[in-house]
């Protein structure tokens, strides 16, 4: 599905990431952890194409998307969150998710119907799946920030990614929306048969939803397989987890 | 003991956002007093009201028994309460020396702290000094903002998240450095994710939720009771 | 049967206002003076200024204004060639008469512009050209180079002077032509670059406030030491309101022109009355030169509402047609052929007089217009 | 192929036209460098320094030393009046966005330019150069004013001026630390404000500096405010916003190509400085020496 | 859903009885408003509603003034023709300048939009063959409108009143299609574009080329605006490409709200009213709007709409 072959980015002298490559199979949920700085937000960005990189391919489903313009790959099927919360602060929950189905089902080039009415149901029951429907009208931006995580994961959802990308989608959010918010990510998954990576730094939800786990450090992926087998590695443990967990 | 510094029923916000609600903490001259809690819950917002960076909508700030909430933040830097930030917040385009020297402008408070006694304390930054800060690595990034905060001199030292993102070894150095400076007599109040971290420093501890003080008590109280550890911060 | 409300549009900002300033005061005096004798038509006369900033957008703005919300009936008034024409294109289709005391561009009163409602007591460009061309074609010098402010005035006064200058001396040569914009603020480049041809003699037509800066530009660069003087400058470069504005800045023993000056030792009494009373309106020792124009706009149009008997437009525009005035500088006559009256202009070569703290003309001749009239 | 000396005097002529440029665009790159503010008003600074100009000279009287404490006067005097609207007005809508600053820079110069002309009158004014630098210099056989001369060197001396302001002093560090973290600075001690308020007021006497200085040179007028804020505008846009040094680079080129465009497109010489603006941006979308903004 | 109810039609026949005030100068300034709130209008298109501050919309305004200027009065073309002419001529320059304009971000984009604009006006102040250079050209023919005058009623009216009603139904069929335009799809992608251009990228919005669709469709309506402001004005002159003819459509907008769809309507009217009350008691017209300008900053946030808006929103929860 998703192959990342020897990704280098560089900022300036810099090595963001430097030579990082796996392969992400179909319905596979992975997770990419690391201390912060490691590289994860930027690995995101180069795959989605808003960075560009400065060595190396990103193949989806067998095809080059290096350095394709990001709305170009969001048309091939890859959906994201941002690890900042990234959404339309003066429009509507409603608006911001129907914002997207307009733009995936490409009503963007219709100037003539009004843009009001179209795909309510679907965008209602999108908003409905994610708890969000009493909200439907309040404007994202006066939202919580948990519940803004949430509109992000709409947003992305509404694209009907077949591969989603999640920058820590559940930071910020309490123990409570954390639990629903990964259990909605998982039912998602499985039901639409969805690939997914994500970033996370509680470990909890990482150890509960992913089957791959690769952990990056400053810049390099330094280990990578099955959760047993990571929670294990004596580096991870040393750069990362620590003693603890 | 009367507090160098007192909370009283401290509600803050972020626009519409209320964050805290009705904190209330003391902290009496020489202790090490330390935030606990989950992300989120409101520790670096207690300490950017207590600075003035963000403006508390209710509640006092008594500084020496000087109402402070309202105050412009220089003017409380001016007072004696010093910030490290949890993000660093370097000047990335000045060098070390630069960010030091600026720092002793700012807050133009008399007191021991030198560039070089700042040098002696951290002497990695000795030997970066003629580097620009934004190079540094995030360890180095630690020890600068705290020189640079010590460079005001100031009789508070608000420490948010020092050992974030940190190498063990870094953290072990940075702890010993920080109780050198405990020590020297200087008031620290703490937040800080990693627990053990902490409660090694601390004289006492106030455990956040929500944006409420859930528990206060001694630090040790915490640090030997596994089950108590356990209920307030679920480790 | 109120008062006759008469719109005066001119510039009255910016370096223009050099020359728009003195012009409305001579429109005041005059309406000040016959409304003292009792008005015309036994109705008093109310001048309503505006600003036209020298821009024609804004003028054709204020004329509109003063049509439609202020109700004039007449205007009088604009002062470059640009709002000249502009503003007759409102005029025509509004059907009020308008007297432009100013602006010269011969496309004002062009067969093709021509319309019952616009007529000119100003100069116009192809006599003001050709006269200047008179007086350079008597200078010993061939390479000739021009500057100009590049819109209608400058262009058609160029014209007409290049044109006539070529016929009546056959071997001059233009090295250079520079087209600084109206109201440019940094003439050196200009300056420079005129330099570089090594003209003999330069032909200006930059007026007012902008030759002021043009001159006060180009004198620390040398540029009419290099020319010996021989610079000619129309557009009445020569007018006391510019030397009085430069003082010892101003280049002496250069050729300008000006519509009025306060000694004319050889002019009729009516213009010594005149000067009296100018002196005494505007309060200045040595009466400003552009007042006039504003003068005898105002004189035309307030004898012929008297010819016409009448305020309406169609009969106060036949009524002007061939009327003749006695002027503080003589007997001009609006030709009913191309609706213009040319007041003519004073000639002479600039010098500091002991007597005055600038500028002044000598020899000045009036050169009458008459001759290079068609 | 022209000739050697005539090139050499066009040059001159750009030189001066840019270093004066660079005294006003100076400030203004100051200012946006600092406080993240585009300010339109920045013209009418100049504007007003020039009036205040004319209006001291036209107190104490010709000479050269009083042309001198004429310009420093007036300059000072802009300045009080750039602290007066920083501290009072512009300083509450640092949070807002940068639209509504642009709308109050520009309020002012709607406001500054009518109360020049209800203090100054609406015609033209203008003052001579200081008797002592009346004169001329032949170089190369070109005629060059000694006023020129000064102000060539007065260009450079403004821009190293400030370059050791801002880097090699204290203030400048501090001015440095709060461009890249105003709030931080705020936190160790240093009032923010009013090191705000004091560079708006540095980049307000550099304007009306500039506008003083401009007064033997060019005539002062209604409209001049407008005239040379396109001027600056691009200046600094070319040089890249906030940068010192691009200004610098900016005023030359833009001197350069007021100079030279006149040879090369007589009349079109106006539309060469806009084609300059564009082209640059076009390559080098942050301008010549500029950083992407944040 | 509440009904809907048809705003533009409304306006439009609220607009049309003013010729029947007789008073000539009602007529004149209601047209001054008409073509001014639809130029208003276009670049809200842009600021409002894309998020990209321009401030040389004038350019296109001047583009579309010249090109139907020129077509009428030297080639004698038909105002039928010209008047989409001066649309499409500015809708194309928008597309090349757009084009280099939507690569750069924030102020950068501003000031390009500025350059090219002050090329334009450059150009038509200097280019003295075609477009009169300086003194622009005056004398625009007005378009043939003796047809109205077969129209029962309008026998008598003065043409200024005949070419009042053509203006007033060609902006509002303008204004119609604008509305038409942000209501649409189209338009809220725009408004993505404008709330997160980054975010708006990932959900398969080709940010650049709507921004460029946008900025061509202001450039558009300007220049048709720009065409009938030339008749209007009775004359075209480089002015009216100059920047602070940009700045004062800018202002217009603000003031009026660009939040809102009318916003910049109601500023392009209660500017234009301001300025003929205020005007006819003082020179100083600028200091006063400029005073306005600044309490309004200070005073009412989101414009004269948005504030309305508000308190409406207010006294209604009550
Ligand atoms: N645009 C940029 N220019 C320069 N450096 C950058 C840029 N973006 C990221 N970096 C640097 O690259 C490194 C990796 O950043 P990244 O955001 O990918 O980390 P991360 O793993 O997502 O961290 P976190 O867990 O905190 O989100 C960091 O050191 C960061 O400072
Ligand atoms: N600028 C802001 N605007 C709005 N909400 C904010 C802002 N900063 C913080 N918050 C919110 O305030 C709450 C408390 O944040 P705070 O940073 O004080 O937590 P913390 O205890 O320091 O967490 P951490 O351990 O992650 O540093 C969080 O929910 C956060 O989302
Ligand atoms: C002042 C005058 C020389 C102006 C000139 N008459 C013109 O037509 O523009
Ligand atoms: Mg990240
Ligand atoms: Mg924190």
């Amino acid at each position: 599905m998703l192959q990342v072959q020897d990704l280098h980015k560089r900022f300036g002298g810099f090595a963001a990431i430097s030579g990082v490559s796996f392969d992400l199979e179909k319905g596979v949920v992975m997770a990419i952890i690391g201390p912060n700085g490691a590289g994860k937000s930027t690995l995101f960005n180069l795959i989605t194409g808003h960075l560009e990189p400065s060595a190396g391919r990103v193949l989806l489903g067998g095809r080059d998307i290096t350095g394709a313009a990001p709305h170009a790959i969001c048309r091939l099927g890859v959906g994201r969150s941002f690890q900042r919360t990234n959404i339309f602060p003066h429009l509507s929950v409603f608006e911001c998710v129907q914002a997207a189905l307009l733009a995936h089902r490409g009503q963007g080039r219709n100037f003539w119907l009004r843009s009001e009415g179209l795909y309510r149901a679907e965008t209602m029951a999108l908003l409905a799946s994610l708890g969000l429907q009493d909200k439907a009208e309040s404007l994202a931006g006066e939202l919580s920030h948990g519940n803004q995580k949430q509109i992000e994961l709409g947003i992305a959802l509404a694209s009907d990614p077949d591969i989603l990308l999640l920058d820590e989608p559940t930071a910020g959010m309490s123990a409570v929306e954390t639990h629903e918010t990964i259990a909605l990510i998982a039912r998602i998954a499985r039901e639409r048969g969805l690939t997914l990576l994500f970033t996370e730094h509680d470990m909890a939800v990482v150890f509960s939803i992913a089957q791959r786990i690769g952990v990056l450090h400053q810049g390099r992926l330094i280990a990578e397989g099955d959760p047993q087998a990571v929670r294990a590695d004596p580096e991870v443990r040393r750069v990362y987890l620590g003693e603890r967990s | 003991m009367s507090a160098l510094l007192e909370l009283q029923d401290v509600h803050t916000a972020y626009g519409l956002s209320r964050v805290l609600f009705g904190i209330s903490l003391q902290i009496g001259a020489g202790e090490c007093v330390c935030l606990l809690g989950r992300n989120g819950v409101g520790k670096t917002t207690t300490m950017r009201s207590i600075m003035g960076l963000t403006r508390p909508s209710a509640g006092r700030v008594l500084w020496k028994g000087r109402d402070i909430a309202g105050w412009m933040p220089h003017r409380i830097a001016r007072a004696g309460i010093g910030f490290v930030p949890e993000d660093r917040r370097v000047f990335a385009e000045l060098t070390v020396w630069e960010n030091l020297d600026v720092a002793e402008r700012a807050a133009q408070r008399r007191g021991p702290w030198t560039v070089a006694r700042v040098y002696e304390t951290f002497p990695a930054l000795r030997d970066l000094a003629g580097r620009q800060a934004g190079f540094l690595s995030g360890g180095e990034q630690q020890m600068l903002t705290i020189g640079r905060t010590l460079m005001c001199n100031p009789e508070l030292l608000l420490l948010d998240e020092p050992s974030e993102g940190l190498a063990p070894l870094v953290v072990d150095r940075l702890l010993e450095q920080v109780g050198a400076l405990k020590d020297q007599g200087l008031t620290i109040l703490l937040a800080e994710q990693g627990v053990d971290f902490s409660l090694r420093l601390a004289d006492r501890a106030y455990v956040l939720e929500k944006g409420t003080v859930r528990h206060s008590g001694p630090a040790a109280e915490l640090r030997d009771d596994a089950a108590l550890r356990h209920r307030l911060l679920a480790l | 049967q109120g008062t006759i409300k008469v719109g005066f549009p001119m510039i009255l900002s910016g370096p223009g206002a050099l020359f728009g300033e003195p012009a409305l005061k001579g429109a005041q005096m005059y309406v000040e003076e016959i409304n003292a004798k009792g008005g015309v038509l036994g109705r008093k006369i109310q001048l309503i200024p505006r600003d036209t900033k020298g821009n024609a957008d804004e003028a054709v703005r204020v004329a509109r204004d003063l049509i439609l919300r202020d109700d004039v009936q007449f205007i009088v008034g604009t002062l470059t060639s640009a709002e000249g024409p502009a503003v007759s294109t409102i005029a025509r289709e509004n059907k009020v008469v308008f007297i432009a005391p100013i602006p010269k561009t011969d496309q004002l009163t062009a067969p093709a512009n021509l319309h019952p409602y616009v007529f000119r007591s100003a100069s116009n460009t192809t006599i003001e050209g050709r006269t200047a061309a008179e007086i350079v074609a008597k200078w010993p010098v061939t390479r000739i180079a021009t500057i100009a402010p590049d819109y209608a005035y400058g262009q058609d006064v160029t014209k007409a002077f290049v044109e006539h200058l070529k016929k009546i001396k056959p071997g001059v040569e233009i090295v250079d032509q520079q087209w600084p914009k109206l109201g440019e603020a940094d003439y050196t480049p200009f300056i420079n670059a005129q330099l570089g041809k090594k003209p003999e003699a330069v032909y200006s037509s930059l007026w007012g406030g902008h030759f002021v800066t043009f001159a006060k530009q180009a004198k620390p660069l040398g540029y009419f030491q290099a020319l010996n003087n021989n610079f000619i400058g129309v557009g009445e470069a020569g007018s006391i309101e510019s030397t009085r504005s430069m003082g010892a800045d101003y280049p002496v023993g250069i050729w300008a022109n000006t519509y009025d000056i306060f000694d004319w030792p050889d002019g009729p009494p009516a213009h010594k009355d005149y000067i009296a009373r100018l002196k005494k309106f505007t309060k200045e020792e040595t009466p400003s030169s552009w007042p006039v124009t504003g003068y005898i706009g105002m004189q035309f149009l307030v004898e012929a509402i008297a010819k016409a008997g009448s305020v309406e437009s169609d009969k106060v525009s036949a009524a002007l047609k061939g009327l003749a005035i006695d002027s503080p500088i003589g007997k001009l006559t609006m030709r009913a052929k191309d609706q213009q009256a040319n007041h003519g202009q004073f000639w002479g070569r600039t010098r500091m007089d002991p007597k005055y703290p600038f500028a002044v003309l000598e020899n000045v001749t009036r050169i009458d217009p008459a001759p290079f009239m068609d | 192929m022209p000739e050697p000396a005539f090139l050499f005097g066009q040059f001159l002529g750009g030189l001066t036209a840019g270093m004066f440029l660079f005294t006003i665009a100076a400030g203004l790159s100051l200012i946006f460098g600092v406080l993240r503010v585009l300010n339109f008003a920045h013209g009418s600074f100049y504007m007003f320094g020039a009036y205040l100009g004319w209006q001291v000279m036209s107190w104490v009287g010709p000479g050269t030393e009083y042309f001198w404490l004429a310009a420093l006067a007036a300059a000072a005097c802009v300045a009080l009046l750039g602290i007066a609207i920083e501290h009072c007005l512009l300083r509450h809508l640092y949070r807002r966005e940068e639209l509504y600053q642009l709308l109050f820079t520009y309020a002012l110069v709607l406001i500054l330019a009518d109360c020049a002309k209800i203090i100054w009158g609406t015609g033209q004014l203008s003052v001579s150069r200081p008797p002592s630098l009346s004169g001329a210099v032949q170089i190369f056989g070109t005629t060059v004013p000694h006023y020129n001369l000064f102000i060539m060197l007065l260009g450079p001396a403004i821009a190293l001026g400030l370059w050791l302001l801002m880097h090699r002093s204290r203030v400048g560090r501090l001015v440095r630390a709060a461009v890249m973290d105003r709030e931080m600075l705020g936190a160790l001690g240093a009032n923010v404000g009013s090191l705000y308020t004091i560079m708006f007021g540095i980049g307000a006497f550099l304007a009306g500096l500039g506008g003083a200085l401009v007064t033997p040179v060019k005539s002062i007028v209604p409209g001049m405010d407008v005239e040379v804020i396109v001027e600056v505008f691009i200046v600094v846009v070319i040089g890249g916003l906030g940068s010192l040094w691009g200004t610098f680079l900016g005023a030359l080129v833009f001197g350069q190509v007021l100079a030279f465009g006149i040879l090369i497109m007589p009349r079109f010489s106006i539309f060469a400085v806009f084609a300059l603006m564009a082209i640059i941006l076009i390559v080098r979308p942050w301008g010549l020496l500029g950083k992407p903004l944040r | 859903m509440s009904r809907r109810i048809p705003w533009v039609l409304v306006v439009a026949l609220v607009a049309m009885w003013v010729p029947w005030l007789g008073s000539r100068f009602y007529t004149f300034l209601a047209t001054d408003i008409a073509i001014l709130a639809l130029f208003a209008l276009s670049l809200n298109l842009l600021l409002g509603y894309t998020g990209l501050v321009s401030f040389g919309h004038a350019a296109y305004f001047g583009i579309g003034a010249y090109t139907s200027a020129i077509l009428m009065k030297t080639h004698g073309v038909p105002f039928a023709l010209s008047f989409p002419a001066a649309g499409v001529v500015a809708a194309l320059f928008a597309l090349v300048f757009g084009f280099f304009c939507v690569r750069l971000t924030k102020i950068y984009f501003a000031m390009l939009t500025l350059a090219f604009a002050q090329i334009v006006w450059a150009i038509c102040f200097k280019w003295n063959d075609v477009t009169g250079g300086e003194q622009g050209l005056p004398n625009v023919p007005y378009p043939e409108l003796g047809w109205m005058a077969a129209i029962p009623g309008l026998g008598q009216m003065r043409a200024g009143d005949h070419f009042y009603l053509l203006v007033l139904a060609l902006v509002a069929v303008a204004v119609a299609a604008l509305r038409r335009i942000v209501a649409s799809p189209y338009g809220r992608m725009l408004t993505v574009i404008r709330e997160n251009p980054e975010r708006a990228e990932f959900i398969g919005i080709n940010v650049r080329l709507y921004q460029l669709s946008a900025f061509t469709a202001a450039g558009f309506f300007a220049g048709l605006a720009g065409a009938l402001f030339g008749i209007f004005n009775r004359g075209v002159f480089p002015d009216f490409a100059y920047w602070t003819k940009s700045a004062e459509v800018l202002i217009m907008t603000i003031l009026g709200g660009m939040g809102h769809f009318w916003g910049p309507a109601v500023g392009a009217m209660v500017l234009t009213l301001l300025n003929q009350q205020i005007t006819s008691y003082t020179e100083y017209w600028p200091l006063i709007l400029g005073t306005i300008l600044i309490v309004l900053l200070f005073g009412f946030r989101g414009g004269i709409v948005g504030a309305l808006a508000g308190l409406g929103r207010r006294l209604r929860r009550r």
